[in-house]
């Protein structure tokens, strides 16, 4: 089922046996992959507001500090600007910087120096920004209009910059090590809804997920169900669903929105007829909306139903439960819009 | 404080323990799991927020920040309006859509609801200053930020336009010791961060935040120069943050000693002393104040709690005005 | 011909005869609409880097300063952030802040009090915010990396901010008095390259466009071509050429990207069945994927082609003529990417 | 001055002569319609880049902006590869990406090309010191910026971030009284900007940008301090930006009388006039000069003329690396 899927126990290489793999959850496993390649490589340091000793608003830096001391473990004032303004320069002189945005929402403070500096510096004049932008996305957790934005189609729209958003806790170490070891420019939201909402299997190794790659989590032949972050599990909840109703839906986790894996939502798509693609992100200009064109000026005669979004409304995150549940997509919102899709 | 009558003094000390007392509610209602968010504690913020606020008149405007509730107290917003808001009800100013302190404004009162992006809160009290210069208002505008926020590029872009338009606005700055965890001394270099008002050429000074007549003196005098065409002021007002940063945060990367020193200080129980020893409150009175308060914030709860929850109908109105 | 055409003449009803109206450019006519609307709006003002004396970088503000004093022709230091936090403050007291921003390019540097103030407040606590934000934006005239980029995308993705890009003297003026008395905050994009590019009439009266309305440039029945800003005269152009080889295209020019006028373009495409898309901006997350993403959901059993899209690719705008010319679509590309569309 | 060789001396005035010739041909270019492309004036600015960067050494690194042709040229950009960058060439930095003295980085020389939103390179080079302290390297950073940029607020956070990392490097701000049409009046309320420094608390300076002595054994002063460990340092250099922000641009704006007073401080012939007090510098050594800096101009021309411009088809190229 899909490539880069763990196996369910892996083969020890040094103790020549096989093992049930450790159980981490997504914050543990973001957590492990910075200690070891820290330790793996001495150019990879991590930086921003409260990531030292206090370990990040999340932990995720938890135990660094100990480890590897204030140099590699910096703590900022608050100056995004600044901050990663120094991560360019540091990564241009050969080391791997690994920003911490406290909130993915703050990352509007600090935008020249992504959007206007890492993102052109290769193309205008060769040198390598290998920064790594890691920041705690969406919502789900009555947080308000400031600490649940998806604002991801700021980045896609910025040609240089690649664009990562895990959904599992394998992912989210393998692709934060892939993350690190690119040469480029990698914007990495992290769904802060999932850091401790269940664990799963995770090998102890450092490995590597392809950035790129989108993944199959459920194969399917009635419907394409397209999407990315917290709504992966919400459309796997929808697919169960609408199984036991008789409709298969394929869904997949695009992982990696800059650059696309085209190849495999284009395969999906022509295989299966229709496609729902689905973001917690606003509905105007969302990435959706890419993945839409894409899918209707490419597959266009293979569709029998409209390429269809489901997305959150055009407002800003609303902070009350009530307000909240009718914003964000769900399982149920995506069973009612994918009957459709399957009955047109 | 020789210069304020009794009957002022008191009002003080109210504004000073409702503003604690709000505080102390919220945290129980939390810890109940009235709110769906989170807050911030206001411990050791009380002399600051309600002593430069209740400098201002009709027609001031004000752009508080997250640890300024006794501003928003003393500028008109009511009790009830604020637990509303932190339970997500259609009561509140923001009507379920913010939380907390975020988007407790009312234009009405003048009073500016802020983002998260620290410190957005100085560049809108600046455009509040400029229209009243534009209009020839003898009007002022006041704003907050913290020592964190001080190291952000847009404290240093507002004060310097201020300096440049020689705008009615002040600055308060509340030097808290702490950005999260991030102590003073990982933020800056200098110990008094009011010395930077000199590079823009505007008065600075640094005061203790927890003495709420030196906050008033200090900023009765900007006020009073700001509304005399004297143009802007810089004033820190130094105290710790009391509390974690937010009520996840059990802020045990403070040092005791520290905490020690500045549990002397406790700007609501060191104005009481000073009023008891000056003779100015009794017991009676005390008792009094109290009990306005404890009625005031249980009928404010009631309010609240009485207001519905938004209806998810709603939830795509407003976005254009 | 469409809506809010102007006519060749006017009637004059202060001197009761009909004139013919003085032909501006697109800069002249913006110069007029700020002059006129201070003159009628005490509470109109503008602001931003050298508006004032020196009449701004593209002298859309020349002679303002000379007629309305620097209290109301606002020269500021260089401090994006600030300036257009003054003007959402301003606003809110009842205001009409003009921005300028030199190159639309610098407004990242104005990110926050954009995105994350002006367009949440009025859903947030009711205040209202009528900020304009005027900017000279767009390429063709090798100005590189960062004096040519079409972010409108940053925008329409930010609910709470309407979207303007006029494409002709005539909409210019009347959609920046709409822009001035709308009592939201609009971003008003310019594509400077037409600023001093041929003459037309624009009324000595001030008038308004209506925000939200798109306007067909060329009727046709066998594409609609959807477009704005400099891209409309290009798309002119094309359709010229098609014309000539028997194909009538419809070309549109949005003129609002948000709010979209979604049923004229709905009812274009449905009367063509087949669309083609064309921006200046970038391809991928440009707004033309949610127009297509659009037009795919609802006019999906009306196509006879796939919705096309024809944009810059996914680079940096770069410098050198050659390369600023095989990047940047024109009438030419158009023709192409047409003739296939209507032979599908 | 009495502590350089005559050597030295002479080769400061090449470099800024140097400056100078490339700056003027370039305009002469530009008028001959050679560059799709605006460019940036020097004049006014020669004694500033080549001054500080002068004091560099190999494996130091470099963020200059728009009118530091004297620091790309010091620190190993050669004029040819300038000029194509202009013409929008292949043998350009940025092979025809990117224009005048925008993107003009080379990695392996250290020198890190810029962007237009100011006052980006401040941030640069701050991460640039920092990989050097990481590494413990005994190596320093440079960068510049104008009184404009002093007014963003990047320029604040980088400075303080600069400070509270101890981090050698060298901000250097070239004040040339205007950004674009704005005079320094317009821009701020103080007519010293290094007093900022004292809000960092950092070392400022604020010397004559045209007296290149000054500006050398000031800089030399902070490259010493910041290379034992004794952090960044801001130096500010008054000048006058003595023709338009750009070629576009006449610049009526700035008053007669003010250009006057700076003409007769032109930082090259200032040198020059002192070098010949001095004894350092005779006729011949001058023509010697002048005409090495000729003959290296027109060889530099012709390579870049004879550079092609870009195909096309390598437009979708290193978009990633
Ligand atoms: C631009 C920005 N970055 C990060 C944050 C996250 N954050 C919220 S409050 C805070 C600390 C603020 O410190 P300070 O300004 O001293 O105010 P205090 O909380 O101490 O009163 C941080 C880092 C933010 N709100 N805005
Ligand atoms: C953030 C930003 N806003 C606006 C501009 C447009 N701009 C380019 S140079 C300039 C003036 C710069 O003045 P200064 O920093 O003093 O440098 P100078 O040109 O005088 O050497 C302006 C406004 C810009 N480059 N960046
Ligand atoms: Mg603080
Ligand atoms: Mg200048």
């Amino acid at each position: 089922m899909g490539r880069e899927q763990p196996p369910a126990g892996s083969w020890n290489p040094r103790r020549g046996c096989f093992r049930l793999m450790p159980q981490l959850n997504y914050l543990e496993s973001i957590n492990q992959a910075l200690h070891q390649e820290m330790e793996l490589d001495d150019s990879v340091f991590v930086l921003g507001e409260d990531v030292g000793e206090f370990g990040g608003a999340f932990k995720a830096t938890a135990g660094l500090w100990d480890k590897f001391g204030e140099r590699r473990v910096l703590d900022t004032p608050m100056c995004e600007w600044a901050f990663i303004g120094l991560a360019n320069g540091a990564a241009m002189m050969g080391l791997k910087p690994v920003v911490e945005i406290q909130f993915a929402d703050f990352i509007s403070t600090g935008f020249d120096p992504i959007v206007q500096y890492a993102a052109t510096t290769h193309y205008r004049w060769g040198a390598k920004v290998p920064i790594v932008i890691r920041a705690p996305w969406g919502g789900g957790s009555c947080a308000g209009p400031f600490h649940s934005q998806c604002k991801e189609a700021w980045f896609t729209h910025c040609p240089g910059l690649k664009v990562v958003i895990p959904s599992t806790p394998y992912d989210a170490k393998g692709l934060l090590l892939s993350a690190i070891r690119d040469p480029n420019p990698v914007i990495f939201f992290e769904p802060k809804h999932l850091y401790r909402r269940g664990k799963s299997e995770v090998p102890e190794e450092p490995y590597t997920v392809p950035i790129g790659e989108a993944e199959i989590r459920r194969p399917g032949s009635d419907l394409s169900i397209i999407t990315w972050g917290a709504m992966v599990q919400e459309a796997l909840e929808a697919a169960e669903t609408l199984s036991a109703e008789g409709a298969q839906c394929e869904v997949i986790d695009l992982r990696t929105l800059v650059p696309l894996d085209r190849q495999l939502i284009l395969d999906s798509v022509r295989r299966t007829s229709r496609v729902l693609i689905v973001h917690e992100a606003v509905r105007t200009g969302g990435f959706g909306a890419e993945v839409a064109a894409l899918l209707a000026e490419e597959a266009f005669d293979s569709l029998d139903a409209p390429p269809a979004r489901l997305t959150a409304p055009d407002t800003p995150v609303p902070y009350s439960p009530p307000l909240e549940k009718a914003f964000r997509p769900d399982a149920e919102k995506i069973v009612l819009r994918a009957r459709e899709l399957l009955a047109y | 404080m020789h210069e304020q009558s009794s009957e002022r003094l008191l009002d003080l000390l109210y504004w000073m323990m409702l503003t604690r007392g709000v505080d102390d509610r919220c945290e129980a209602l939390f810890k109940q799991g009235k709110f769906p968010g989170g807050i911030f504690a206001q411990t050791g913020h009380e002399a600051i927020s309600v002593g430069s606020s209740i400098l201002l008149e009709e027609g001031d405007a004000i752009a508080p920040m997250h640890r300024d509730l006794g501003a928003y107290l003393v500028r008109g917003m009511s009790p009830g309006r604020i637990f509303a808001q932190a339970m997500g009800r259609v009561g509140a100013p923001s009507g379920g859509r913010d939380l907390n302190t975020h988007g407790l404004g009312d234009i009405s009162l003048r009073i500016f609801g802020y983002v998260s992006h620290l410190p957005q809160s100085m560049g809108i009290a600046l455009g509040a200053a400029y229209s009243f210069l534009y209009r020839g208002e003898d009007r002022v505008a006041m704003t907050y930020f913290g020592d964190g926020a001080s190291s952000e590029g847009g404290c240093h872009e507002a004060l310097n336009l201020a300096a440049v338009l020689n705008a009615p606005v002040i600055f308060i700055l509340e030097n808290n010791r702490y950005a999260y965890s991030t102590p003073l001394e990982k933020q800056c270099r200098i110990e008094n961060l009011a010395i930077r008002a000199e590079g823009y050429g505007i008065p600075g000074v640094t005061i203790d935040g927890t003495d709420i007549i030196a906050v008033m003196d200090t900023t009765k005098e900007a006020v009073e120069r700001a509304r005399g065409g004297g143009g802007p002021s810089l004033i820190e007002c130094k105290n710790l943050r009391m509390k974690g940063h937010a009520i996840h945060d059990p802020a045990d990367y403070v040092p005791a000693e520290l905490l020690e020193h500045w549990e002397e200080r406790d700007p609501v129980e060191q104005f009481r002393r000073q009023l008891e020893a000056a003779g100015t409150l009794d017991e009676e009175s005390l008792q009094s104040i109290k009990a306005r308060i404890e009625r005031e914030i249980e009928e404010a709860v009631e309010w609240a709690e009485s207001s519905p929850l938004p209806d998810p109908g709603t939830l795509e109105e407003d976005v254009f005005a």
